[in-house]
Order: structure tokens, then C-alpha cells, then sequence
């Protein structure tokens, strides 16, 4: 057995609409496959689960071959956990049941995250005992996704898991999800149309768009790329302290460090992933006194982007070794007569770095 | 009047065959038309008491004529004698007894006889087997509800040896037969009555005194039934 | 076999109008049945499925006395129409409809069980009156209840016989229907006749059966 | 009605067996019709549905030519178990089985028609193999199909009469069923009796009925 | 009959969950139901439906009785719309189908959008001839809302429509709905977890939590009241003239003007509204030369609302007659000296005020 991971080349014709994909995913960590309404998401799902006939090509997981032209593993053998999007809870079980089913069908021994857990996380406790008809959207959704934790799976396919829990819940939950997933090594392949769902949990991202796979990206790269009106960076550091007085937490970026609220239960030294949106980032020409940002950081300029058919250009701004990206529109920077090669400020306020907010 | 009319016999369904023939004579002789019901005795006898809209009763015994008679529903000055029925004894013709001497010597799996609550034949068999002091275990003896159905038993090859109505004998393949003694059992006597409905019915009543013409006797006597006393 | 057209006739006439009737009646009880919540629904249910019970010579017998003309059911019919119940084509069709009830109105009521409100909602809210949403959404989705109901209750319309000749009486022309002329045949030792009939009678049935199946071959299954 | 005691007990045994070999056998031909894109499908659909064509007199006319001793299945079953399958139990379950089958096979296809592959699906993904996913899903969605399956074969089987007569034989305690005492009740003209073992059967059927029913009466209704 | 809209008062238990509910709202325009999952949203679109038994109370629309204690009016007689959570469409007819059924149980001559709009306004063309069962979830979404729309109902009900339709085409599609539903008249009863549709598409907001119906509030005091950690202002301006070199327009606000980009087909005169997020507010003491955020706009500090529990504290700034607010780290407000009174300068990057950002 190899240390792969899932790894695909496959075409499925379903009436007028072709899916082809080719893609070798890591064996572990959080894949993301986004793409519009109606791009082949869940079709690909469905192929990779083996849930299709009429596919060609080739589905291999952990060196194991799931499916080869003819030959096909049925999909009970696979062990795969699958959140569906239409959730299909079993209707003649209450939701302990439906819990159960998975968990009874899993090999003895196998490890796993446990039930006291799954239910923990999803907050499962107050429905176990009701039947399954009088959930709510958000409620079958958090049931369905429990089912599939508990079926002990070698491989977890989330198609839109959360898309009917409102937001609050979703952001306390999506963390302890991917924690768990990392705990336990399970690999897992997750559709969803929201971004911060995609950036709380994914390590990469598939990209599908009208039903081609593109190739895949880890979520930085990603996150910049996919969208050039919404441009991020992502910049690793580590926690250096908090001010419990002012709720504040400082961030060490190299010899540069960032002031953000929040942070209070991590640990200083811990590292950490911050997502800076561009729109975020202003540029002064020098450092400013008498100004409620506080996080005025020396940068250079490595370049200058405008932004055609939009008002803005963008910088990539030399930060210790790590880049920044700035928005401002071309107005601002005309006047202040930006260059590349110039060094400037970096303002970045701490309201806008709160994890807390989506 | 000389107008032909239409009657309505009901009949018992082993002497469907002999009753076609008869009607068919019957009608070429008088112009009359016969149309025939059949059925078990039984059902007979109750479908009449419900109203059936049959003109004469050609029944498969005594009993239930006379007791329609009883119930007001058929002419008593009518009710005539119109068969006797013989009792064979069946087997298959490869045998090298005859059926009878194979039915003394115990030669024998699987007798089929008709239900003796049921059918005169059954009850006629029933006093053969007393008389010849055969005595055979229950599970042996296949009862038909009638003699149709007890040589159904035997043409399908699952009775070995069958009692059965003489008049069927034409119509089953190679077989040997002993035809009973008459005195061996009660009479089979079958009696035919005018229903009260049929009262002004000219058919139905020409029916009736044509049952015991010479021309039917002739007919009955090739299906091998014994002149009625 | 030719002496056999009426028989024929009849009998495809009376499995018709016996199945009619039951679709007529059967389908508003069995959908009762599968959407009451009323504490004589088992009962009921119960009651729906007994007709089997009783063998049909028996429960001609039993019809035999509740329809005859000196009975209420019975005198009735005469008053308004004339005829007798018993030994007439409408005293047949009442017998085959009590005697096939079971197999109109349980699947049926299989069928109607699997329909879930959700869709029933959605017609609703579209304007659809519960007689519209019966014969728009009800009927299409339970469509292969219906098909196995129709079958079930037309052939055994056809094959039945003790019930018939009970309360028909075996009138050629009338009552006798083809069941009771192919028993006529082998009680009457006419063997020939008897297989020649079987067999055709088997053979056509199966013909039709096939093509019926077949144009219903698209089942509603695999839409979830 | 002591007299029938026998009768009752051999019929209460004929239809349990009867019905327990056709849930067996019925059931994957059922499923295998619900889920085949096979072409053959309408024929064998028509064939499930044939048994009833025939009045039962003649079914049993031909299955006694099938069986007989001297036939070759009727030869190897007394070879194999040295006594005869006609006139027999083993005869009677075998005739009850091919004529009940319809009834058996018809209500399960409808129930497992409407079962979509959603669920099934996540079943699968959940690592349950086919034969699993059968036990712990199709069947008890499909619960109602099963119960009026398993009436519909019971109830048939107990009134069933013709067919039972021609291969039985009416053999005291051996092949001579309720329905057969009944009969001949009726045609002996022992009204009496006839009317009191009638009364009997549809009374206690009528509470064993409503009884099966009311305990299903948590129907799977409404969940959509 | 009275010119009101839906009016309701009702109280229905389901198992151990109570609903209750009392409100009037308008007769036209959009009200979203907002809760968290569980909270009772679908409950309440159904008791107004009228598809629950066992409500007690009142709902009355457009001067009609629809329910009162034992009295109800059928569903099929109210001529309600209602796009389904879980979509519910047909599965024996095809898309066509789908979108016939309700309008062909229109009563003849009812006014409404016709079915070539609604096509174009949900993109159903090339779904039309297609069975339901192939479609993925969010076109079957998209569908289900087109049949909604189709029956010509006088009032909509909309369960989470667009929950699995991809941001970039609900964005699109958000404004013209709301254009089609003001156009038409027709008031709508919306349910989103998503603040960005709340936003795009709500007159009202009506707050459900645990079984509760709330006050039915303005948009803009929901905005603003809903969620402590994300406040915003509500800015009303006009629109002043284009940059279109820049790709910038200026809007002004009284005196003072901002300028931010992309409002190029908005005609020069026409009213605005903004909604600047507290956390994109930054302060400065004096004005600030060399810097990259161009709007620097000189206001009063009204009042300073320290955020306990959190790092900030928010300020209430006085521009012409409106209210800003700011939200900045207590931190800074500190090294500031901020103080009531006091007059500052805002600071507002273009780029945070882009209407095409989410
Ligand atoms: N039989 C068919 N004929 C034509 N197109 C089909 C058929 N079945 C599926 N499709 C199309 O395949 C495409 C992919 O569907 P899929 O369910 O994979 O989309 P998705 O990416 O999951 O979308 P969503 O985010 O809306 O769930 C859809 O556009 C769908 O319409
Ligand atoms: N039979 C029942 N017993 C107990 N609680 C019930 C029952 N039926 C429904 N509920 C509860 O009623 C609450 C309201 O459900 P509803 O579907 O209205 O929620 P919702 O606000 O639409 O949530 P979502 O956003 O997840 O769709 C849920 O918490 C649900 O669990
Ligand atoms: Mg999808
Ligand atoms: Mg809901």
C-alpha cells in the first residue's frame, strides 16, 4: 500500500452534460471542489464514490483500485463517508438510528473519531431521541454529516454539508471539523459555493467549470487567484503575546509584527495562517502619528498591478520575506507617485484582521 | 301450440354429454330449442331455491328432486325417474387382473372414488368396498367431489384404479374396466322434475315426456345407463 | 373453439365493467384508507380483505341468498329495472366486484401509503384543488399501483368461477363465462376442447399482459 | 363444527407455508422485476401475473397431469422422498404456491417501485452490502407492501378451493382443507353446518385481520 | 377590502417546540425571516401557508381571513407561492412541466410577471425539455422558485431559494427579482442564513429565535441592531459626477463627499445608498498627506461606546446630520485621547465601499 492519496482519471457522460476530471489529491488534509451552480460538483462526487455506472477511466484511493475500466469496487466496500446534499436521512429511523447505522457497519477496531465526539461537535445531543421527519433544514443537514463521521470512513465526501446552518453556527463548527478531520487523518473532498466555508476548512481547491476538472491548488494560491476583484494574502507567522486588557494579540511576522483582536486562546508560539484582504491594506507614503490604525508596518513595493476595466491596481509589498497584497485604487496611487523598488507603510487595521468576522 | 319454444335444463355436469345428445334429438324432433346449464347437484338444487330461472331439474340423484318437490318449487306429478346410472371399476389396461380382481387382491395404490356425501356414485362405491370387505387406509382413497373429477384422478395418472360413472367410459383412452353388478349397491337412480315456473312451459314439458321416449332410452342405453324401473 | 366466442365475450365484458366499477370505488377507500387517521381504519382494512376468505362456491351461495328477488337487495332491483339480480350479467358484476374488492383497493392502498405529503403540499400551494392533486400528482406517481390493481383485478375477474356459477348459473349466453365453459369442458370429459381453450386462453392472455407491461416499462422508480 | 378441527388446522398450516415459500421466493423476483432494465421484464411480469387466468378447477386439472406419479417431477419427488406429490401436502403447498404467486409478487413490485435510489445510495455509502441494505432498509420502508403481500397470500390461500380439491383429493386430515369441509357442507345440503363454519371463519378472520392491521398502523406515511 | 397586508397572530406546538408569532406587515415589499437553524423560519412559513393542522390563532392577508381557530382556508385557495427548502418539484413531468402546473391553475386574467420573464430572470432555458431527476441542487432551486413565481400568487413565501445557487449568479439574480416582485406588487416572505441576500433583496427584517417572532424591523436597523460584532451605517448621498478615467464616481453626503469606484451607469443626481462597514472606518486626528485612503472626512465624535468583551469600542460620528460609525481597537482609542465632542477625521478606503463586493 502506497502513502497516496485519491487519485482520478475519469469521463462520465450523463445526457448533454460531460464530466472529465484528472486529478491526484494528497492523502490527507481537506480538498475543496468549487465551482457554479450546475459546474459537475456533486457528479464528481458521484463518480468517485462509484455511485454511477457508464464511467470510464480510472479511481484509485490508498494505492487500492476503486474503479478500472469495467472493473469496479462496489461502493460499500470503499468505506466512504458521504455527507449528500439532499442529506438522505433514513425516514424509519429516529436520528440515533440513523447516527448508528454507519457506526454498525463499520469494521471492528477501526479507528476513528468516536460517537460522544460527533455528537459534541454537531451538538447532536438535543435530537437523538427525534424522529427524522420533524427536523429542521439545518438540523438533517448537521445529522446526515454526523452519520458519515461516525461510519468511520477511510475517505469523507461533503457535498454543500452546511449550507442550510446559519452562519454563526458554521463558524464555530468549521474549525473543530477540520481539527478533527487533521486528528484523525481523514482525507475528505468538500463542495461548497460559500468561500469562507472553502477557507476555514480546505487545504486545497479542485476548481470544476462545466464539468471539466481544473488542476488543483492549495487554498492560498487559490484564494488569490480565483477571483481578481476579491484578492487575499495569506501570511504565516507566530503568536508573540496577548494584551488580555485590550483583548489584543500580537502576531510576529519575521521583525515586523501585527496587533488583532481575538486570538486569546492560543498559545504564544503557536503558529498561524492570517487572511488579509487587499481592500484592507492602505499605503502612507511615511509612518502616521495620530491615527487609530495601529499597524502601521515598513514594506516595499516589489510591484505594481493596475487592474484593468476597475478603478484599482494592486501591490505586492516585500514583507520579510512574505508578500502582501494592497488594493488602492490608480487615483491614490498616482498621487502618491508609487514605484516599485519604493518603501512605504503598510496600514492595516485590527478590526478588519478578527477571525470572528466571516 | 305448435309455436317452438325454449326450455332451460339444468343439469348435473357428469351428464352433460348424454343431455347434448338428448337435446339435440329432442330438438330435431319437436323444433324446440334446449339450452343447458350445468353444475354440481348441489349447487343446483340451491341456485333453484334462489330463484334460478331453469325449467326442468335433471339431477344427479333422488334426494334433492324430491325435496324441491317438498319445497314447493317443482311439479310432484312430474318427477321421473330418467336414469340408472352403473358403477365400473377403472384401471389401466396393463394390468394383468382385471380392475376388480386387482381391487380383492389389494393390488392397489391409490384408489379414486367420488365424495359418498356428495354423489350417488360415491356412496354406491363406498358399499362395494363394505361388501367386498376391502379395506383400504383413508390416505389411499382419493375422493372427487363427482365422478368428473374422480376420473380426472385416474386419467392423470394419479389413481390406479377409479369407480366411475359407465356413461364416462367413452370418453377416457385404452383402459380395463369391471362394470359392478347392479345388485352390489343401491340403485343410482337419477330423477328428473318440471320446475312450477316451467308449468306453462311447452318445451319443458314435451322435455319431460320426451325423457322417457324410446329414442332417449336408446341413447342413454349407448352411454350405458340401465333403463330407469 | 368458435362455440366458445360468447363465452369470451362475456367474460371480457364482465372483467371490464368489474374492473371499472372497482377503479370507480376502490380508489377513493383505498386512499381514505391511506390517509385516515380514524380508529375503525384496521377494521376497515380488515373488512377489505376478507372476501378472499370464504371459498367462491360459498360466497356465491351466501350472494345467492342476499340477492334473490325475494330478498330487499333483490326486490329492489326487480322494482326498478325489471330483471332479477341473480342469474343476470348485473347480478354477475356485483359478485365479481364484492369477490375482487381485495385486489382493487390493498395495492392500491400499497401504493398511495409511499406518497408523501411533500409534493402533495407543493401542488396545493400551486392551486391545486385535492381533486386536482389526486388526478395530477396522486395518479401519475402511484401509476404502477393502479397498473398491478387494474391486472390483478381483471384477470382474476377472468379466471373466477366458483362465485359466477353460483350466483349466474351457467346460462350460455348470459352468465356462462369462459372459466365455466373451459370446467364444463374437462367436467364433460372434453378433453380436447378443454386444452385447445387453456392454451389459447394462456397464450392471449400472456400476449396482452407483455404488451401491457411493456408499454408501462417506464416506471416512475429512480426519481426519488 | 368439532368435526373441523383437522380441516382448520391443515388449512392454518397449508396457508403459512404457503405464504412463508412465497415471501421467500417472491421477493427477490419482485425486487429483481422492480430494478431490472432487462427486456424480458414485461414477459416475465405477464407470467407473475398468469396463475389467475385459469378457474382454479382447471389449474388444478393440469398441475395433477404435472405431478402425477407417473410425470417426471411427480416421479423424482417420489423417488427423493418415496411418496406421491399429488394428494399430498407437499402437493397442496406446491399448487397453493403457483396460484397464490401473483399475489405474493404484485404488492411487493408496487411497494419496491416507489423505493428511490436516494436512500439506498446512502445506504451503500454507509457500508452495507446489498442483502444489508435489503434487511435493514427496503424492507421496512416497503413494510406496507410486505403486510398486504403476506395477507393477500394468507387470506387466498385459506379460501383458495379448486385447485386444492383437484390436486388434494379431500382427504380427511391429509388434504382436506377448510374451504373443501365448506364446500361440501353447502353441496350436502347441511345448511346448518355450512352457515356456522362460514360465521366462524369470517368472524375470527375479521378479529386476526383487524388485529395484524391496527398493529401496522403506524403506517410510513408522511415522511417523504 | 382593506389596503393591509399579512397580518398574524398565531401559536402552534410541535412536539416539544412552541411556536409563537404576532406581526403586520406591509402589503408590499419584502420581508426576510431571519433565525438561526431550528429557529422556527420554516414553521412560520408554514402556520402562514396554512399546510400545518393544530395552530391556533389568526392570519389574515390583504383584508381576508385565512385562518381563525377552526376556521381555515384551504392552501390551494390562497394563492400563495411557495419555494420550497427542499424544492419539492415533480418528478413524473419535466422542467416545462414543473413551471406549467401552477400556471395553469391561475385563475384566468391574473396579473404577474409572464413565463418569458421569469425564464430569463432564472436562466430556465436550457432546463426546459430536461426531467427533474438529472438537475443538480441549485437548479433545482432555481426551478422551483420559477414555478413559485409562475402561479401568479399574491403572496411568496421563500424558504432559503438560493442556498445552493453560487454567489456570482445569485448576485446577478438577487436585484432583479426584487425589481420583478416590486414591479408586480407581489410581498414576499423570504428565509436566508446569508446576511448578503437579507441585504440585496429585504425591505424587512423579522426576527425569529426559539420559536419567537420578533418585531418586524426596518432593514437598515437590522443591519445595524442584528449582530453587535459587525455593525454597519447606513449613508443616504447622492450621486455627484464620474471619474471615468479613474473608474471613480464621487458621491455626496451634505458637505462632505467620498469617492469610491464602480457606480459608472448610476446617472449623475440620482440617490444613493451606502453601507460602510464600522470596521473599514479608520480615525485620524488631523488630515493625512501621502496616504492611499483619499476619503478623509472631517466629523464630530457623538458618543464612544467601549464593546466589552471585545478588543473595540465603537464611535458615533456626527457627518451632516447622519451618523457614522467607526469601530476601533479600544487600544487606539486610547493613545488617541479620542473624546466625545472632539472632531476628527474619518478615513475610508475606496476600495472597502465597492458595491460589487459582497
Ligand atoms: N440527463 C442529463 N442531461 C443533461 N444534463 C444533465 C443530466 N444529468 C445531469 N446533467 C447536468 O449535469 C450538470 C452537473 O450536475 P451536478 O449535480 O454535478 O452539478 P453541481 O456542480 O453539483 O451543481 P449544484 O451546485 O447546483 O449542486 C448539471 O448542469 C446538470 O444539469
Ligand atoms: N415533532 C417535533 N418535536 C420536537 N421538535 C420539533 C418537532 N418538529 C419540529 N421540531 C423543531 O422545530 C424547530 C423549528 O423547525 P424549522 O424547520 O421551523 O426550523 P428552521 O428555522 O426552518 O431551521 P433551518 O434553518 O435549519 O431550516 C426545529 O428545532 C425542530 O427540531
Ligand atoms: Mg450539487
Ligand atoms: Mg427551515
Amino acid at each position: 500500500m502506497t502513502d497516496s492519496g485519491l487519485e482520478f482519471d475519469l469521463t462520465r457522460r450523463i445526457g448533454g452534460f460531460i464530466l472529465r476530471g484528472r486529478a491526484s489529491l494528497p492523502a490527507c488534509g481537506i480538498v475543496s471542489v468549487s465551482g457554479s451552480s450546475g459546474a459537475g460538483k456533486t457528479s464528481l462526487l458521484r463518480a468517485i464514490a462509484g455511485l454511477d455506472s457508464g464511467l470510464s477511466g480510472q479511481v484509485r484511493f490508498a494505492g487500492e483500485t476503486w474503479h478500472d475500466g469495467t472493473c469496479r469496487m462496489p461502493v460499500h466496500r470503499r468505506r466512504i463517508g458521504i455527507a449528500f446534499q439532499d442529506t438522505r436521512l433514513f425516514p424509519h429511523q429516529s436520528v440515533a438510528g440513523n447516527l448508528a447505522y454507519g457506526a454498525a457497519r463499520a469494521p471492528a477496531g477501526t479507528p476513528g473519531p468516536d460517537r460522544a465526539e460527533i455528537i459534541a461537535l454537531l451538538d447532536l445531543h438535543p435530537l437523538l431521541k427525534r424522529a427524522v421527519a420533524g427536523l429542521s433544514g439545518g438540523e438533517r443537514q448537521r445529522v446526515s454529516l454526523g452519520r458519515a463521521l461516525l461510519s468511520r470512513p477511510r475517505l469523507l465526501l461533503l457535498d454543500e454539508p452546511l449550507s442550510a446552518v446559519d452562519t454563526a453556527r458554521r463558524n464555530r463548527l468549521l474549525p473543530d471539523l477540520r481539527q478533527l478531520l487533521l486528528d484523525h487523518g481523514i482525507p475528505a473532498l468538500h463542495v461548497s459555493h460559500s468561500r469562507a466555508e472553502i477557507a476555514q476548512l480546505a487545504d486545497h481547491v479542485l476548481p470544476v467549470r462545466d464539468g471539466q476538472c481544473g488542476a488543483c491548488h492549495p487554498l492560498n494560491d487559490w484564494l488569490a487567484a480565483q477571483d481578481a476583484s476579491h484578492p487575499f494574502s495569506l501570511l504565516e507567522g507566530h503568536l508573540a503575546g496577548h494584551d488580555t486588557e485590550n483583548g489584543l494579540s500580537t502576531v510576529r511576522l519575521g521583525e515586523a509584527s501585527l496587533v488583532l483582536p481575538g486570538l486569546g486562546e492560543v498559545p504564544a508560539g503557536a503558529s498561524l495562517r492570517l487572511i488579509v484582504r487587499a481592500r484592507d491594506v492602505a499605503l502612507a507614503l511615511d509612518p502616521v502619528p495620530g491615527l487609530s490604525i495601529r499597524n502601521q508596518i515598513p514594506v516595499r513595493i516589489k510591484g505594481i498591478r493596475p487592474q484593468p476595466g476597475t478603478a484599482y491596481c494592486d501591490l505586492d509589498l516585500a514583507l520579510d520575506g512574505q508578500v502582501l497584497t494592497a488594493r488602492i485604487t490608480r487615483a491614490a496611487a498616482d498621487s502618491l507617485s508609487l514605484e516599485t523598488g519604493q518603501s512605504v507603510i503598510a496600514l492595516i487595521k485590527s478590526a478588519t484582521l478578527d477571525p470572528a468576522q466571516e | 301450440s305448435a309455436a317452438a319454444e325454449e326450455a332451460l335444463i339444468a343439469v348435473a355436469a357428469n351428464f352433460t354429454r348424454p343431455a347434448e345428445d338428448l337435446a339435440a334429438a329432442f330438438q330435431a324432433e319437436t323444433g324446440h330449442t334446449i339450452r343447458i346449464a350445468t353444475g354440481s347437484t348441489g349447487a343446483l338444487y340451491a341456485q333453484i331455491r334462489q330463484g334460478a330461472p331453469y325449467d326442468v331439474f335433471l339431477a344427479a340423484d333422488t334426494e334433492r328432486p324430491a325435496r324441491l318437490v317438498a319445497d314447493g318449487l317443482a311439479d310432484a306429478d312430474t318427477l321421473t325417474p330418467y336414469a340408472m346410472g352403473r358403477l365400473v371399476l377403472v384401471g389401466a389396461d396393463t394390468a394383468d387382473l382385471p380392475p376388480l380382481d386387482r381391487l380383492r387382491a389389494g393390488d392397489v395404490q391409490r384408489l379414486a372414488l367420488a365424495n359418498a356425501d356428495l354423489a350417488p356414485y360415491g356412496r354406491a362405491a363406498e358399499q362395494v368396498l363394505d361388501r367386498l370387505d376391502v379395506c383400504l387406509p383413508e390416505r389411499q382413497r382419493l375422493r372427487g367431489q363427482n365422478v368428473a373429477q374422480t376420473l380426472a384422478m385416474f386419467t392423470t395418472g394419479n389413481a390406479d384404479l377409479a369407480f366411475i360413472a359407465r356413461a364416462q367410459l367413452g370418453g377416457i383412452g385404452p383402459s380395463s374396466a369391471s362394470l359392478i353388478p347392479a345388485d352390489w349397491h343401491d340403485p343410482i337412480r337419477q330423477d328428473a322434475v318440471l320446475l312450477l315456473q316451467a308449468r306453462d312451459n311447452e318445451a319443458a314439458r314435451a322435455w319431460m315426456d320426451f325423457l322417457i321416449s324410446p329414442t332417449a332410452t336408446d341413447i342413454l342405453d349407448a352411454y350405458g345407463y340401465g333403463a330407469a324401473e | 373453439m368458435s362455440g366458445s366466442v360468447p363465452a369470451i365475450l362475456l367474460t371480457l365484458n364482465l372483467a371490464a365493467v368489474t374492473t371499472l366499477i372497482l377503479f370507480v370505488l376502490g380508489t377513493p377507500l383505498a386512499w381514505w384508507l391511506a390517509n385516515t387517521r380514524s380508529r375503525v381504519r384496521p377494521f376497515i382494512e380488515a373488512i377489505t380483505a376478507l372476501p378472499l376468505i370464504l371459498p367462491p362456491t360459498v360466497i356465491g351461495f351466501y350472494l345467492l341468498i342476499l340477492l334473490n328477488p325475494t330478498a330487499p337487495i333483490g326486490r329492489f332491483w326487480v322494482t326498478v329495472t325489471g330483471d332479477t339480480l341473480t342469474f343476470s350479467f348485473a347480478g354477475l358484476v356485483i359478485a365479481s366486484i364484492l369477490y375482487s374488492l381485495p385486489f382493487m383497493v390493498q395495492p392500491l392502498q400499497t401504493a398511495f401509503d409511499r406518497i408523501g405529503r411533500d409534493q402533495i403540499e407543493a401542488a396545493a400551494s400551486l392551486g391545486a384543488s385535492p381533486l386536482d392533486r389526486f388526478f395530477s400528482l396522486v395518479l401519475p406517481l402511484s401509476a404502477r399501483g393502479f397498473l398491478t390493481a387494474g391486472i390483478l383485478t381483471f384477470i382474476h375477474t377472468i379466471g373466477e368461477f366458483g362465485v359466477v356459477l353460483m350466483v349466474g348459473g351457467n346460462i350460455p349466453g348470459r352468465t356462462r363465462t369462459l372459466s365455466i365453459a373451459l370446467y364444463d369442458h374437462v367436467e364433460a370429459l372434453r378433453y380436447d376442447q378443454a386444452h385447445a381453450l387453456a392454451a389459447g386462453l394462456v397464450i392471449l392472455s400472456l400476449i396482452v399482459l407483455s404488451l401491457v407491461y411493456w408499454l408501462n416499462r417506464r416506471s416512475p422508480r429512480h426519481d426519488g
